[in-house]
C-alpha cells in the first residue's frame, strides 16, 4: 500500500512525460487523482501505530496531512483539463509532471518515518514545484521562481542541518541510528537539551520558509502571483502542509523531550508576526493573488499559532490544515478564472465579477467570507476554537491579539473582494472569451461544498484520526483550568 | 348609594361646564387688564365668546394646497386640551380622572396639540407659518424639561405619580417644602407664558407676523377651524393655570370653598399675566431660549433642594 | 416547536422557487413567507399565552453537546416582530423591487434567507448555533444592503457595514469563549451566582456590550448604520431597522437574563449609554436632508430608548427594587416591539415616496400629501407613533419607562432615575420637532421640485402592508391590557420578580379610556367642522403674497436651523455660507450638512492614517532577493542568540 | 591533527572566498573547499568503513568534479569575469565574515559535544562556513555568485554532518548528494534561462516583482 502511494504518482508521471498528446496527458492528472485518493483510503481503513523500526508507512498525522493533500490534488486535477484547454499556447509537459511528480514525493514525506528521508522528499518537493511556477514563461514569471528557488534552498538547507543537530541530540544521548521517529519519541528524555533546542531552531527556520511564515515568507507573493491558479493551490495547500508535517515531527520529538515550553514560545511568537505581517501587506492589495498569497501567510500563522497554544488550540490547526487547504484552492482557482475572464489581476480593471463570471464571482466571494471565519464553513469552527483555545488556556493577550489581527485581515482583504466582485466591469477592458462553465467551476463548488460539510459534519474514523494525530503532536496535555474541550470540539 | 356618589358627580359635572364655558374670560380679562393699565377703557371682557359665535356662523377659506392636516389642527389641538383637562385637579377638588402616572399623559397630550398644530401650519406652504412652526418646535423643546422636572421634584416630594396627589397634596406640601415649591412655580410660569405664547415669549396682538410664534401659524385659519384655535388657546390657559395654581391653593374644608378659592386664583392668574404683559416688553427671539432655560434651572434647583 | 421548524423551513426555502419560475416568482415567495408567519406566530403566540415552550436538538459532530432551539417567551416575543415585518416586507417588495432590476430572484432568495437566520437566531441557544445563525443574518443583510451596487455610494455603505458586523462578531467570540470557560458549556446556562462582580464578569459585561452594541447601532458603534440603511432597498432598511438592530438587543437581554446579580454599575452604563445614544440620536436626525438617513438615526434614537429601559431594569435588579425591574425590562421590551412596528411603517412609505419620485432629499420633495394621500396618512401615523404621542403604542412603553423612572426617585439618592426621565422628555420634545421636519417637508405645502409634482400613489400592494403596521400600531396603542400578559412573561426571563403585576397597572386601562375619548372628541368636532361651505379655489393668504411658490417655503434645513445651532456644541455642522452683498447680489447657494461624528471624523481619518503607515512599510518587500535572504539570515541569528541568552 | 589541518584550511578559505573579486577565483576556492571536506572522513580514519569511503569518493567526485564542470559551463556562457560592485565592500564582507567566526564560536562554546570527541573545531567551523555562504549570497549581485554562497553553505552543513558519518545511514547521505547536485544543476538551468531573457545575469534585473 505505501508504496503504491508513492510508485503510482512517481510512474504516471514518467508516462505524462511520454504522452505526446496534450489532451490525452491533461485527463492522466485527475484519473491519477482518483486512483491515489483511493488507494490512500483503503490504505487509512487500516492505519495503526507503526513499529518503531518502521522507516515507511502512514500513521494518524501523516495520513491526515496526505488526505488533505490528496483531496485537493483531487480538486486542482479535475480543474486541470479545462483550464490547460484554456492556455493552448504553453506546452505542458512539464507541469503535468511535475504536479505528479510532486503527489508522489509528498505522498513519501507523509509516510517517511525518519526525519532523513523526511528531508530529502521536503527538498526534492522544493526541486519539482520550481518548474511549476515557471509555467508561465515570462520575465516576471522567471524572477519568481529564481526566488522561490533560491530561497527555498536555503530554507531547506539549515532544516537539514537542524535534523543533523537533533541526530546529534541522540548520539549524545547515546541513542544510535537508524533514528525512526518513533523511537526518538519513545528516548526523547534522552536526549541532550542544547542541540534539541539549537535544532528546532534550525528546522523551524527551514520548513518555515518552506511554509512561508513572515518574516521567511518572502518568495511566497512572487511565487503564487505569477503561477496559474492551480498551481497556486496546490503550493498554498499541499507544498505548505508538507513543510508544516515535517515541522510537526520534530516539534513532537521536542515536546516529547520537555522542550514544549520553549518550542511553544517560538510558534506562537512566529504566528502572530505572520498574521500581522500579512496584514500590513494585505492593506489596499490590488493584486488579487497577491493578497491571496499573504492571506496564505496569514493562515500558516494561524496553524503554528495553534499549534503553539496547544490543547484544544492545537487539535483545530490541524482540523485548520485542511479547512484552509479546501476554502484556498477555491480562492486561487475562481481568482485564476476571474484572471483569465479579465486578462489582469489588477484592481482598478477587474471589477464587477458578479456580473461578468457570476459562478466564479459568487464562489471567491463566498470563499472568501469562509476563509475569515463565516459559519458554517469549516474555517469558522477552527479560528473561533483556536480563540476560544487561547483565551481559555490563559493566553489573554495571544487570544486577543490574534482577535484583533483577525479583524484587521477582514476589514483590509474585504475592501479588495468588495471592489473585485461587486460593481461593474470596467469599460476600458476588452473582453476575453473565457466564460464560467462546468468545467472550471465544478470542482471548486465541490472543494466549497465539502469545506461546508466539514463545518458541521464530520465522519467518525476521519475524527478518530484527528484525534490521534492531535495528541501524537501535542505532547504536553492543555492547562487544566482550560476550555472544557468536550464541549466546544469535535468530538471523537 | 346615590346620595353617597352624588357630590362626586356633581363635581364632575361642575368640572366639565368650568372646562367648557369659562375659558373664553380669560383672555377677556387679560386683555381688560391690559387695557385698564394703559389708560384705555378696552374690549369687554366677554369679547371672546362674541368672537368664537361669529366665527362658528362664518364661512371658512381654504388654501388651495391644504389638506385634511390643516384642519388636523385646530381639532387635535381643542380634543387633546379637552382631554387633559380630566386630568388636572381644580384647586383641592380632585379630577375627574386620575390614575398612577397620569402625568406623564397629561404632559404628552399638550406635545400632541403641537405636534399637529405645527403640522397643519406647514400644510398651508406659507413662509411665515413654516418660520411659526419652526419657533414653536425649538422652544418647546426647552420647556419640556422644566415641566418635567417639576414633575420629578413633586413625585419625589410626594412619593406620587398622580396630578391629584401631586398637585393637590393633602398633608404639608406648602409648609414643608416651601423653598423647592416656590423654585418649581416660578419655573412653571416661565413654562406657562411660553406654552400660552404671552409676553414677554410671545406678543399675542402683534402686528408683525415676522416677530410672532403661535399667532403666526394660525394665519390662514379662518371660520369654525379659527374658532376651535382661539378656543383652544384660553382652554390651555385653563388647563396649565390649574397646574401651576393648585400646589399654592390652602385646602379648605368644604367642596364650595375650594371652588370659590380657585377661581378667584383663575381670575388673579389672569390679571396677573395682563399685569406682566403691560409692565414689559417681548424678548427678542435670540432672549426666549435663555428665558427658558432660566425656568429649567429653577425647577432643576428644586429637584435637588429636594434630595437633600 | 414543530410549526416553529416549518416556519423556518418556510422561510428558508420561500426564494427557492423563484429562481426557476420565470414568473409569479415574487408571488411565490410571499406566500410562503405569509405561511411562515402564520405559523410562527401561532408558535410564538402560544407560548407567550402561558403555553409550553417546545425544543430541538440539532446533533452534529461539531456542536459538541446538541444545539439546542428553544422556543421560550423571549423567543417568542422577539419572533413576531420577525415574522410580521419580514411578510410586510416581502409583500411591499412586489411593487418596489420586482421588475425594476435584474438581480430580483438573488434578492427573494437572500431575503428568505435572512428571514430564516432571524427565526434560527431568536431561538438559538447554543453559542454555535447563536454565532451561525449571528453570522448568516450579517452576510445576508450585507447581499441585502449591496442589491444596487452599480452605485458607488451604495458599495461603500456596503463594506462599512460589513465590516462593522463583522468586528463585533469577533468581540462576541472572545465573550463566548469566556463564556463557556466560565459556565463550562457551550449551551446557554445562567452564570454562577457572585461571578458578575469579579474581573471574568465585567469581562463579559463589556465584550458582550461591544459586540451586540456593533449591531444594534448604540452609540458609538453606530457609524455604519446611517448609510447602510440610506442605501439598501426600502424593504430591506425596514427590515433591517425594524428587527436586525432588536437582534443586538435580544442577545443583551439573553445575556442580562443569564445574570442573578448585576452589579449596579451596570445599570449605570446602560442608561448611560442609552441617554447618550437617545439624544445624540435624535439631534443628528434634526440635522440630515436625507429622509432615510434620517430615519436610520431615529433608529439610534430608539435603541436609546430601549437602553434606558434596560438599564432602568438592571437598576432596579441589582437595588433588588421589583417596580423597577418590571416597569423598564417591560418598557424596553414593548419598545423593541413598538419601534419595529412604527420604525418599519416608516421606511415603508419613505420606499413609496423614493419609489414615487426617485429621490430622498427632503430639499427636492414636499406636497405630496394631496398627491399620495394614504401614503402620507401612513408616514404620519408612523410618526406620530415614534414622538410617543397618544393614542399610538409609542407612548405605552415610554410611559413605562418613565413609569418606573419616577417610581425609582423614591428610594435613596439615586441620580440614574432623573437622568432617564430628562432625557427621554427631551428626546421626545426633540423627536417631535423632527418628524414635523421630516413630515412638514415630504408631504405638505407645494412640491419644491419637479420631482414631487409628477408623483403619484403607490400601488395597493405597496399600501397595503402599511395599513397592517399602522392599524398594529393603533391597537396596542389603545388597548395596551391586550399584550401586558405576555410583556409579563417575557419580563420574567430577565428576572424573577420581573414581570409581576404587570397588568393590574391601573394606568393601563385609563390610558384606553382616554385614547377613546380623544378619539370621539375629534370626531364630534370634525363633524362640527366639516359641512363648512368651501369657499372657491385661493392660494394661501401668507399676509398678502399673490403668488406664493415653493421657492418661498419654509425649508427642512431652515425648520431645523434653530435646533441645529443650539446643538452646534454636538453635532458640529459644516455651514456653507456666502457673502451676500451689493445692492444686486448675484446668484448664490448656502448649504449645510452634519457629517456623522464617527465615521466621517473618527474611522475614515484613522483609516487613512493606517494606510499611509502601511504604505510606508511596503519598502519589506522590496523585489531584492539579497535582503530576502538577509530576512532569512536575521531571524536565524536574532533566534540562536536569543536560545544562546 | 591532520583533520584540524584540513578545518583549518577550509575557514582560510571561507576568508578568501568573500575576499575575492574573480567569480572563477571564487568558483574554485569553493571547489578547494568541497574536495577538503570530501577528504576530511578519510583524514578523520574511518577508512574502515566501507560506506564511508564510499561516501567520500562519491562526496569528492561530485563537489570536485560534477559541480565545478556545470559551474565551468555556466560561466561559459555568461562570460562574466568579475563581481563588479557587490552590495557589500569586500573588506567589510571580510569584516562580517570575521564576526561570523567569532559568533559561531561563541555559539559553539553553548553547544557541549560528546565526551570524547576530539574534533572541538568541527562546530564553529561548520557554522563559520555556514555564514560565510549566507554573506555571499546576501552580499553579491551576480546570480552565479550567489549559487556559490549557496554551495559554501551546503559544505558548512556536510562539515557538521562529519559528526554524524560514522552512524549516519548510507540513503541519507546519498539523498543529501543528490539533493546538493540537483539543486545546483537546477539552478544552473534557470541561470541560463535569466540571462536568455534579460541577456545579463545580474539579479538588480530580477527586481519586478514588489509591494
Amino acid at each position: 500500500m505505501a508504496w503504491l502511494l508513492i510508485l503510482v504518482p512517481l510512474l504516471a508521471a514518467a508516462l505524462a512525460f511520454a504522452v505526446s498528446s496534450p489532451t490525452l496527458r491533461a485527463w492522466i492528472l485527475p484519473a491519477v487523482g482518483v486512483l491515489h485518493l483511493g488507494i490512500l483510503l483503503v490504505a487509512l481503513a487500516g492505519w495503526r501505530t507503526l513499529p518503531a523500526t518502521a522507516w515507511f508507512g502512514l500513521d494518524a498525522l501523516g495520513g491526515w496531512v496526505l488526505l488533505v493533500i490528496s483531496v485537493l490534488f483531487c480538486i486542482c486535477a479535475f480543474y486541470a483539463p479545462a483550464y490547460l484547454a484554456l492556455r493552448p499556447e504553453r506546452d505542458h509537459r512539464v507541469l503535468s509532471t511535475c504536479l505528479l511528480g510532486f503527489l508522489g514525493l509528498a505522498s513519501l514525506l507523509a509516510q517517511a518515518r525518519h526525519p532523513g528521508i523526511a528531508w530529502v522528499a521536503m527538498e526534492t518537493t522544493t526541486l519539482v514545484s520550481a518548474p511549476l511556477i515557471y509555467f508561465n514563461h515570462n520575465r516576471r514569471s522567471l524572477e519568481a521562481t529564481w526566488k522561490y528557488l533560491v530561497i527555498g534552498s536555503v530554507g531547506i538547507a539549515l532544516a537539514l542541518l537542524g535534523t543533523l543537530f537533533i541526530a546529534y541530540a541522540a548520539h549524545m544521548g547515546g541513542l544510535e541510528e537508524p533514528l525512526q521517529y518513533t523511537r526518538l519519541m519513545e528516548n526523547a528524555s534522552r536526549l541532550s537539551r542544547p542541540w534539541l533546542r539549537a535544532g528546532f531552531v534550525l528546522t523551524l527556520v527551514g520548513y518555515g520558509t518552506k511554509m512561508g511564515l513572515a518574516p521567511l515568507h518572502t518568495w511566497k507573493p512572487d511565487a503564487y502571483g505569477e503561477t496559474p491558479g492551480i498551481v497556486g493551490a496546490l503550493l498554498a495547500g499541499g507544498v505548505t502542509s508538507c513543510a508544516f508535517l515535517a515541522l510537526l515531527r520534530i516539534y513532537a520529538v521536542v515536546g516529547a523531550a520537555g522542550e514544549g515550553a520553549f518550542a511553544r514560545e517560538l510558534l506562537v511568537a512566529f504566528g502572530m508576526l505572520s498574521m500581522a505581517w500579512a496584514l500590513v501587506f494585505m492593506i489596499r492589495q490590488t493584486d488579487i493573488k497577491r493578497l491571496l498569497a499573504y492571506s496564505s501567510v496569514e493562515h500558516m500563522g494561524i496553524l503554528v499559532f495553534g499549534i503553539g497554544i496547544g490543547g484544544l488550540a492545537a487539535k483545530f490547526a490541524l482540523f485548520h490544515l485542511a479547512a484552509n487547504a479546501l476554502v484556498k484552492s477555491v480562492l486561487f482557482l475562481s481568482a485564476g478564472n476571474i484572471h483569465r475572464s479579465y486578462a489582469s489581476k489588477q484592481l482598478p480593471f477587474v471589477t464587477g465579477a458578479l456580473r461578468r463570471t457570476p459562478v466564479s464571482g459568487w464562489l471567491f466571494l463566498l470563499a472568501f467570507l469562509a476563509i475569515t471565519g463565516m459559519p458554517p464553513f469549516a474555517p469558522f469552527l477552527s479560528e473561533f476554537n483556536i480563540a476560544a483555545g487561547a483565551l481559555g488556556t490563559g493566553h489573554l493577550l495571544g487570544g486577543s491579539a490574534f482577535l484583533i489581527l483577525l479583524g484587521g485581515i477582514f476589514l483590509a482583504m474585504s475592501e479588495t473582494v468588495v471592489k473585485v466582485v461587486f460593481g461593474t466591469p470596467s469599460a476600458q477592458r476588452v473582453r476575453t472569451p473565457y466564460k464560467d462553465a462546468p468545467a472550471t467551476t465544478a470542482p471548486l463548488i465541490v472543494a466549497l461544498g465539502l469545506a461546508l460539510i466539514l463545518g458541521v459534519w464530520m465522519p467518525r474514523p476521519l475524527q478518530a484520526m484527528l484525534e490521534h494525530a492531535a495528541t501524537s503532536v501535542d505532547r504536553t496535555p492543555p492547562p487544566a483550568e482550560g476550555l472544557p474541550s468536550a464541549r466546544l470540539e469535535v468530538r471523537p | 348609594m346615590v346620595r353617597s356618589l352624588l357630590p362626586t358627580i356633581l363635581q364632575t359635572l361642575l368640572h366639565g361646564l368650568t372646562v367648557l364655558l369659562l375659558p373664553p374670560l380669560l383672555p377677556g380679562l387679560i386683555a381688560k387688564t391690559k387695557a385698564l393699565m394703559a389708560g384705555r377703557q378696552g374690549p369687554p371682557v366677554l369679547q371672546l365668546y362674541y368672537d368664537l359665535a361669529k366665527l362658528a356662523r362664518k364661512r371658512a377659506v381654504f388654501s388651495r394646497t391644504t389638506t385634511w392636516v390643516f384642519l388636523a389642527g385646530p381639532v387635535g389641538g381643542v380634543a387633546a386640551g379637552l382631554a387633559a383637562s380630566c386630568l388636572v385637579p381644580f384647586g383641592h377638588t380632585p379630577a375627574p380622572v386620575s390614575f398612577e402616572g397620569d402625568v406623564i399623559l397629561f404632559a404628552y397630550l399638550f406635545g400632541l396639540a403641537r405636534f399637529l398644530t405645527i403640522l397643519s401650519a406647514l400644510d398651508t406652504g406659507s413662509s411665515f407659518e413654516g418660520m411659526g412652526a419652526a419657533r414653536e418646535a425649538t422652544f418647546s423643546a426647552l420647556a419640556e424639561p422644566a415641566l418635567f422636572l417639576g414633575f420629578a421634584a413633586l413625585a419625589k416630594a410626594t412619593s406620587s405619580l398622580s396630578l391629584g396627589t401631586m398637585l393637590a397634596f393633602p398633608g404639608s406640601l406648602a409648609t414643608r417644602f416651601t423653598g423647592p415649591l416656590i423654585l418649581i412655580l416660578a419655573g412653571w410660569v416661565i413654562v406657562y407664558l411660553a406654552e400660552n405664547s404671552r409676553i414677554p415669549v410671545d406678543d399675542p396682538n402683534t402686528h408683525l407676523e415676522l416677530t410672532m410664534i403661535h399667532e403666526v401659524m394660525v394665519l390662514d385659519h379662518s371660520g369654525r377651524p379659527f374658532a376651535l384655535v382661539l378656543y383652544g388657546a384660553s382652554l390651555k390657559l385653563l388647563v396649565l393655570g390649574a397646574l401651576i395654581l393648585t400646589p399654592a391653593l390652602p385646602r379648605a374644608t368644604h367642596a364650595w370653598q375650594n371652588w370659590l378659592a380657585f377661581y378667584l386664583a383663575l381670575g388673579g392668574l389672569a390679571v396677573a399675566v395682563g399685569l406682566v404683559e403691560s409692565s414689559m416688553a417681548r424678548f427678542r427671539m435670540t432672549k426666549v431660549p435663555q428665558f427658558l432655560v432660566a425656568g429649567v434651572l429653577a425647577t432643576g434647583f428644586a429637584f435637588l433642594l429636594m434630595l437633600v | 416547536m414543530k410549526l416553529y421548524l416549518l416556519a423556518l423551513l418556510a422561510a428558508a426555502a420561500s426564494g427557492v422557487p423563484g429562481l426557476w419560475m420565470r414568473r409569479r416568482g415574487g408571488e411565490v415567495a410571499v406566500g410562503l413567507l405569509g405561511l411562515a408567519g402564520v405559523l410562527g406566530l401561532w408558535a410564538s403566540l402560544a407560548v407567550l399565552s402561558g403555553g409550553p415552550g417546545g425544543s430541538f436538538a440539532i446533533r452534529t459532530a461539531s456542536l459538541g453537546t446538541p444545539g439546542l432551539l428553544v422556543v421560550d417567551p423571549v423567543a417568542a416575543f422577539f419572533a413576531i416582530p420577525v415574522l410580521v415585518l419580514a411578510f410586510c416586507g416581502a409583500l411591499y417588495g412586489l411593487g418596489y423591487w420586482e421588475g425594476r432590476r435584474g438581480n430580483t430572484p438573488a434578492l427573494r432568495l437572500v431575503y428568505g434567507l435572512l428571514v430564516a437566520c432571524l427565526v434560527l437566531l431568536v431561538a438559538a441557544s447554543h453559542i454555535l448555533v447563536f454565532l451561525l445563525a449571528w453570522e448568516g443574518m450579517a452576510i445576508a443583510a450585507f447581499l441585502l444592503v449591496m442589491a444596487e451596487d452599480r452605485e458607488a455610494e451604495t458599495r461603500r455603505a456596503g463594506w462599512i457595514y460589513l465590516v462593522a458586523t463583522h468586528t463585533g462578531t469577533l468581540f462576541l467570540f472572545a465573550a463566548f469563549a469566556l463564556l463557556a470557560r466560565t459556565t463550562g458549556q457551550s449551551g446557554f446556562a445562567a452564570l454562577p451566582a457572585g461571578l458578575a462582580a469579579t474581573g471574568a464578569g465585567t469581562a463579559l459585561f463589556a465584550l458582550f456590550l461591544l459586540g451586540f452594541g456593533f449591531k444594534a447601532g448604540m452609540l458609538p458603534l453606530h457609524f455604519w448604520l446611517p448609510p447602510a440603511h440610506a442605501a439598501a432597498p426600502s424593504h430591506v432598511s425596514a427590515l433591517m431597522s425594524g428587527v436586525l438592530l432588536k437582534m443586538g438587543i435580544l442577545g443583551l437581554v439573553r445575556f442580562l437574563s443569564w445574570v442573578p446579580d448585576p452589579p449596579l454599575w451596570w445599570g449605570g452604563v446602560l442608561v448611560a449609554l442609552g441617554a447618550l445614544s437617545g439624544l445624540l440620536g435624535v439631534a443628528f436626525a434634526l440635522g440630515q436632508h436625507d429622509l432615510k438617513r434620517l430615519l436610520a438615526y431615529h433608529s439610534i434614537e430608539n435603541i436609546g430608548i430601549i437602553l434606558l429601559g434596560l438599564g432602568l431594569g438592571t437598576l432596579g435588579k441589582s437595588l433588588g427594587n421589583p417596580v423597577m425591574q418590571t416597569l423598564g425590562y417591560a418598557g424596553a421590551l414593548l419598545h423593541v416591539l413598538n419601534h419595529s412596528l412604527f420604525k418599519g411603517l416608516l421606511f415603508l412609505s419613505a420606499g413609496a415616496v423614493l419609489h414615487a419620485t426617485g429621490t430622498r432629499d427632503l430639499e427636492r420633495l414636499g406636497g405630496l400629501g394631496q398627491r399620495m394621500p394614504w401614503t402620507s396618512g401612513a408616514f404620519l401615523v408612523g410618526s406620530w407613533a415614534i414622538c410617543g404621542l397618544p393614542p399610538l403604542n409609542g407612548f405605552v412603553s415610554e410611559w413605562l419607562i418613565y413609569l418606573g423612572a419616577f417610581r425609582g426617585l423614591g428610594l435613596g439618592r439615586q441620580a440614574w432615575p432623573v437622568v432617564i426621565l430628562l432625557s427621554l422628555a427631551l428626546i421626545g420634545a426633540l423627536a417631535l420637532a423632527c418628524f414635523a421636519k421630516a413630515f412638514g417637508a415630504v408631504f405638505l405645502g407645494l412640491p419644491r421640485t419637479g420631482a414631487g409634482a409628477g408623483a403619484r400613489e403607490a400601488p395597493r400592494v405597496m399600501l397595503l402592508p402599511m395599513g397592517v403596521l399602522a392599524l398594529a400600531c393603533l391597537a396596542i396603542g389603545v388597548a395596551p391590557l391586550l399584550v401586558m400578559p405576555a410583556l409579563g412573561r417575557v419580563a420574567e426571563a430577565l428576572g424573577p420578580a420581573a414581570g409581576a403585576g404587570l397588568s393590574a397597572l391601573g394606568g393601563l386601562g385609563a390610558i384606553s379610556g382616554v385614547a377613546l375619548a380623544l378619539g370621539l372628541l375629534a370626531l364630534l368636532l370634525w363633524r362640527w367642522l366639516r359641512p363648512v361651505p368651501q369657499a372657491g379655489d385661493l392660494p394661501t393668504w401668507d399676509c398678502g403674497y399673490a403668488a406664493p411658490d415653493a421657492r418661498m417655503e419654509y425649508t427642512a434645513s431652515s425648520f431645523a436651523d434653530g435646533l441645529v445651532r443650539g446643538l452646534r456644541w454636538a453635532l458640529w455642522p459644516v455651514v456653507h455660507r456666502p457673502r451676500v452683498s451689493g445692492w444686486f447680489p448675484r446668484l448664490t447657494r448656502y448649504e449645510s450638512h452634519v457629517p456623522d461624528p464617527v465615521l466621517d471624523r473618527a474611522a475614515a481619518p484613522s483609516l487613512r492614517l493606517t494606510v499611509k503607515g502601511a504604505a510606508l512599510l511596503r519598502v519589506a518587500q522590496g523585489g531584492a532577493l539579497p535582503v530576502y535572504l538577509l530576512y532569512v539570515l536575521l531571524t536565524l541569528l536574532v533566534l540562536l542568540v536569543w536560545m544562546v541568552a | 591533527m591532520l583533520p584540524d589541518l584540513l578545518i583549518a584550511l577550509t575557514m582560510l578559505s571561507n576568508f578568501s572566498l568573500v575576499a575575492t573579486s574573480r567569480v572563477a577565483k571564487a568558483i574554485q576556492f569553493a571547489v578547494l573547499q568541497g574536495v577538503l571536506l570530501g577528504l576530511m572522513p578519510l583524514a578523520m580514519g574511518l577508512g574502515r568503513h566501507f560506506h564511508i569511503v564510499l561516501l567520500a569518493i562519491a562526496a569528492v567526485t561530485v563537489k570536485g568534479w560534477l559541480i565545478p564542470f556545470l559551474f565551468r559551463r555556466a560561466l561559459k556562457q555568461v562570460h562574466i569575469q568579475r563581481e563588479v560592485d557587490p552590495y557589500i565592500g569586500y573588506t567589510v564582507s571580510l569584516m562580517l565574515c570575521a564576526l561570523g567566526t567569532g559568533l559561531s564560536l561563541v555559539l559553539a562554546h553553548n553547544l557541549p559535544l560528546k565526551a570524547g570527541t576530539e574534533y572541538t573545531l568541527l562546530v564553529p567551523a561548520s557554522l563559520a562556513t555556514l555564514f560565510t555562504g549566507f554573506l555571499l549570497l546576501v552580499s553579491r549581485r551576480k546570480a552565479l555568485t550567489q549559487v556559490v554562497g549557496y554551495l559554501v553553505l551546503e559544505n558548512g552543513i556536510y562539515l557538521f554532518g562529519l559528526l554524524l558519518v560514522e552512524d549516519m545511514p548510507a540513503l541519507v547521505e546519498a539523498g543529501i548528494l543528490l539533493d546538493l547536485f540537483v539543486g545546483i544543476f537546477v539552478m544552473g538551468i534557470v541561470i541560463n534561462h535569466i540571462r536568455v531573457a534579460f541577456d545579463s545575469t545580474d539579479t538588480r534585473h530580477l527586481a519586478e516583482l514588489k509591494d
